[in-house]
């Protein structure tokens, strides 16, 4: 299988589908001639031409509501963000409207599209360009959500959230944009709610998504080192959420570690704890353990900002925690 | 008046109809109030009452495959498109015979069949959607047109001028109506805007901007049809400052004591329905005979609607769950 | 003591605070000369003036930025949402701004301001004008999150939140300010990060805040007479979290119900169930229940709403669940 | 050049005074520039050069207790009030003597001592809460005055047009200056604003506006000075389109291929710093052996800051939580 970048599976994702299908177009700052602030879109202003490439001016709110009523009519947006820091701007946007299209009209009219763009924090960027802000969407019913943590995932995940009916938000790590990983020269697709295990393991579930999925898996390798056989469970969409794939793991190993970029509290994990106390309480032989964002703005100093995220030595603690061992 | 009679290119009969739905408009929200003070139904009402020509008058300059967006204070103009007086009615009432199965509301009217695009309840949020919606317009190369309302209030907003910048830059299809009827709920125009002139709001983006008084049937239907022209003709968008006036409160827990009696009487005094019943008997169009019968036709029909509503019944318990995704 | 409504509350709380401090004003849409849309602050603006007390146009992101500024600058501005459904329009501004400023500075500029408002669903409101929002600003370091469930806790918690230092979020329950209860006539304030237990038991642990405190408090007498002695506890306050206080209850109690008027992924709620199975595992006889608003928009037609918000059945049923009987 | 040729208020000293921060502005971006490239940072850094002049007439025109803010392109804005070559630096290399202690980093750079109040990186975002501080220099009646950067890309966002709103409707002593350097990272302004005349965007305020030339010294501070003296004297905002351009990418990592070589060649011409030297020659203000002894004080400035940052400390680890609350 070719390796390709992170970046270039996404763009072939959107390539393919731009093909597909004529109501998809791509909407952003940057996104056309400059071929995208991180390059996503490289390429594409040449193959589609102006209009459905198309550069916008700095006002996330206003081109993202386009986007949702271009959708209302039928197209098929994909709205980048820059950032995610930066949609906080269009979460009345996408909250308000988007979300709730398909109810409030009692099913006339829908939304199909895809938000997508740089998540997470990428070093050296300070409090404001720092966010992991999954949170702020899987909190919300008529919304779903998709991180992918491989260019594999990436593309599939990408063309179903273009496909699909629904207004998908769809976030990319940022400093995954330039990592490599196998994929397949045909076409595939990632169905929209379905989880994957990237590791299989019996003493221990790590459940994680996006970049942190690297770091599990390095810590699962540590972990191996020292006998223990840890099991790395990746949902890969985070709403809905591939509750059945997640539950078969945690009660087949009987105990869970979460890992995730974003702060802790009212988080997407604690939501994924939530559920798994609820439904695999018989199985779990230790407390949940999680590892997240510790609870601060990002400060700048790298020394600072590393003690932040969550790296392989705490995610390792935290297992060995779980298994009541050291 | 008669410097403005007429002057459009619309028949006698296509008048007679203007008025008629903008009575049945009239008709049907006065029942809306009273059902509602009658507890038949809760939360926010919004009425229409007073701002009828303008809704009716952008219908009529309207063809039927262009598409209209507004805010929560929809219902009139809904009915402007020929959303029935039944559906209107039985969604205030939150039944499932009504426009969004009762699921979407008093503030949250759509129907898809007449490309009534709602209904929205925040304050300049469906602006930049309608923008959204002439740029599937021009993405598509339709030959149509959309009109977006919303109140004066709600132009400060900073969706607004995001979205006329884009507009004019990329040349959208589309109508900016703002229904300008003094107050923002209790706040009067002049102490939340820095102009009075709202037409300088269209300056910062090279935008066609125009004042009409949305009162006279005549000077809303041309003014609006000469944006909807440009829209269409020249794919330009164009901001307008419609003139008008609510004559009941912003919703009904609002007894309106920000404004004066004087204010309102003299308001009433510049009555649409008024202004073109005068019109219409001086035309020749009807007589008065006639439009007192129109006027008992539609009261009948709007209290029938509500009526009709009222036997209706509410969405089935288990639907709760329904139309969260296509794809669920 | 005398009995006064919800709203009377909050307007003593902030009328004794503005007499206390002239760099504290309120400035929102309709608070002065409409004397609220909800009437919180009537007779304000007669007492304090145009100055101090400031009706705004329709620009939430605008006003709370101006807010923030001011309290750059030491001011201590109240900056009322007519709903926090419209709040959704600020998060950017609460977020990439007042939350960080403090961190970002590295200590030099504070942010002392209170964005107050309606919460929760009224009823008959439909999807845009029905939301409980609190889990966006309770994930974020930074801010403070308070919601009062009485009179007495509202008027104690808001002089508080005024005199803190710190950005504070405060979301009053919309259908509760017609509500009374006792208030001291002598002044109290209630600290940031006090809880509350608002009934005594021994058989298990009902937590929530703001309305949905009655909800369970009804609940537990519906249950006291069937012999089950159930405590319930009010965190108050969201961000920070009385964690000693709901732990201790769980240890005394081991079952335990989370109720929230939100909607159920991502939530305030989950955080707390998080660190409560987390900190309490050892004591838990069950797992946790969680009884929150369906997960859908919400639906104007009053059949369908009432299904989606929780209810005292609903967390009967779940007590009974957590206490393995039925 | 020669019609401008000091028309200011500024004596001969002011004006060298000025053009020395103006050229220690350069000498520390260029050096910020190199230590980037060489990795002894990261992250974004947005270099101003070419635009010194905006800055130093700013302050110049300010008072000592006058408010700045601005937003991520920040360095040379901060160092024209005073903030130290030394803290510049450190806090682009994230080090504890830095004038955020190494937290807030090169985009946020904050110095209450001199009012210097950021350094903000979510573009428009800054300009609402300058709006705020103008807000409480009102509310406490100092005769103060906030003058706010921004690019003529943030200029589109909602929160501008929110605030400009505001300050004029409520008369707030700011000065709205949009830094025009023809590019929001790779777009040209013709490219995203409907109007190439950014003066009409005051109009929708009834708010007093200018177009000033950024590099002229004599111009930017003359028609800054201006807008101050209003804001000061009669409490109203001005808005101001200051005509400059960036002479290196948006940041380090771009390339900036979107403008021709010849564009580039011709704007440096126009160099601010070459200009003002012209002038204090022309002017006898000082000797070109002078002004040459001062560019190398600069030099030996800049880079002994950035020694003197990769000498420092960075913050302690154990600070990590420290600054999330005031009262914790
Ligand atoms: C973002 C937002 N803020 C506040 C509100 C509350 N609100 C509803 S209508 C209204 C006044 C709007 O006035 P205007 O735009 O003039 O429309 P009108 O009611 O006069 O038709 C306000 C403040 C809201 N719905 N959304
Ligand atoms: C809300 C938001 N959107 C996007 C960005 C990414 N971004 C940073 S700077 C910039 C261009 C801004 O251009 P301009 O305002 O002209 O300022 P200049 O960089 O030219 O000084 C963009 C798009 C951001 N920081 N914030
Ligand atoms: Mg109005
Ligand atoms: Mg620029």
């Amino acid at each position: 299988m070719p390796e390709i970048l992170f970046r270039e599976a996404l763009n072939q994702a959107m390539v393919e589908e731009m093909e597909r299908d004529p109501d998809v177009f791509l909407m952003g700052e940057e996104v056309a001639e400059y071929n995208g602030a991180y390059k996503v879109s490289k390429g594409m202003l040449e193959k589609f031409g102006p209009k459905r490439v198309v550069d916008t001016p700095i006002v996330e709110a206003g081109f993202t509501g386009l986007g949702i009523g271009a959708a209302m009519m039928g197209l098929r947006p994909i709205v980048e963000m820059m950032t995610f820091n930066f949609a906080i701007l269009v979460l009345d946007q996408m909250i308000n409207h988007a979300a709730k299209m398909y109810y409030m009209t009692n099913g006339q009219y829908s939304c199909p599209m895809v938000l997508r763009g740089a998540g997470g924090a990428p070093g050296w960027l300070g409090a404001q360009h720092s966010q992991s802000l999954e949170a702020q969407y899987a909190h919300i019913p008529g919304l779903k959500v998709m991180m992918p943590s491989t260019p594999h995932d990436a593309k599939g995940m990408l063309k179903a959230a273009i496909r699909d009916d629904d207004p998908v938000v769809f976030i990319e790590s940022e400093l995954m944009y330039g990592w490599k990983g196998e994929v397949p020269s045909e076409e595939y697709v990632i169905p929209i709610g379905e989880g994957d295990i990237k590791r299989q393991g019996t003493d221990l579930t790590l459940i994680s998504w996006s970049r942190m999925i690297h770091t599990c898996l390095e810590a699962a390798d540590a972990l191996a080192e020292q006998g223990y056989n840890v099991e790395v469970v990746d949902p890969r969409t985070l709403r809905p959420l591939d509750e059945e794939l997640l539950f078969a793991s945690v009660r087949k190993t009987n105990r869970v570690v979460l890992v995730e970029e974003g702060w802790p509290f009212a988080s997407v994990g604690s939501g994924i704890i939530n559920r798994v106390q609820r439904e695999c309480f018989d199985w779990l032989d230790a407390p949940i353990e999680h590892v997240a964002s510790l609870d601060t703005p990002m400060p700048y100093a790298p020394n600072l900002e590393k003690q932040v995220l969550p790296d392989v030595e705490r995610v390792v603690a935290a297992c060995k925690r779980a298994m009541y061992v050291d | 008046m008669s410097d403005t009679l007429n002057t459009t290119d619309l028949t006698n009969e296509q008048l007679v109809e203007a008025y008629r739905r903008m009575l049945l408009i009239r008709r049907v929200e006065e029942n809306a109030g009273r059902a509602y003070q009658m507890q038949k139904f809760s939360g926010f009402c919004h009425l229409y009452i007073g701002q009828e020509a303008v809704a009716v008058a952008t219908s009529t300059a309207m063809r039927d495959d262009d598409y209209m967006m507004t805010a929560y204070r929809e219902h009139g103009q809904a009915m402007s498109r020929g959303v029935s007086a039944d559906s209107v009615m039985a969604e205030l009432l939150g039944r499932k015979t009504g426009s969004t199965g009762g699921r979407g509301g008093s503030m949250h009217i759509f129907d898809k069949e007449r490309n009534f695009l709602g209904g929205w309840g925040i304050v300049g949020g469906q602006i930049p959607l309608a923008t959204g919606v002439a740029w599937a317009i021009k993405y598509r190369e339709e030959p149509k047109v959309i009109v977006v309302f919303f109140g004066e209030g709600s132009l400060h907003q900073g969706v607004f001028h995001e979205s006329l910048n884009l507009a004019s830059l990329w040349d959208l299809p589309i109508v900016y109506l703002c229904e300008n009827n003094k107050y923002a709920m209790g706040t009067e125009m002049s102490r939340i805007s820095a102009v009075s002139d709202l037409r300088k709001k269209a300056v910062s983006y090279d935008m066609e901007a125009a004042q009409i008084d949305g009162q006279d049937f005549f000077a809303a239907y041309n003014g609006i049809k000469e944006a909807i022209d440009r829209a269409r003709n020249e794919s330009r968008p164009t901001f307008l400052d419609v003139r008008t006036y609510r004559f009941r409160g912003h919703s009904m827990s609002d007894p309106a004591t920000y404004r004066t009696k004087d204010e309102l009487t003299e308001e009433q005094e510049r009555d649409p329905l008024g202004f073109l019943y005068n019109a219409l008997v001086e035309l020749g169009a009807a007589t008065e005979e006639e439009l007192e019968g129109y006027d008992k036709e539609c009261k009948k029909e709007a209290k029938a609607a509500l009526k009709k509503a009222e036997d209706a019944p509410f969405p089935d318990d288990d639907s709760v769950l329904d139309y969260i995704y296509v794809n669920p």
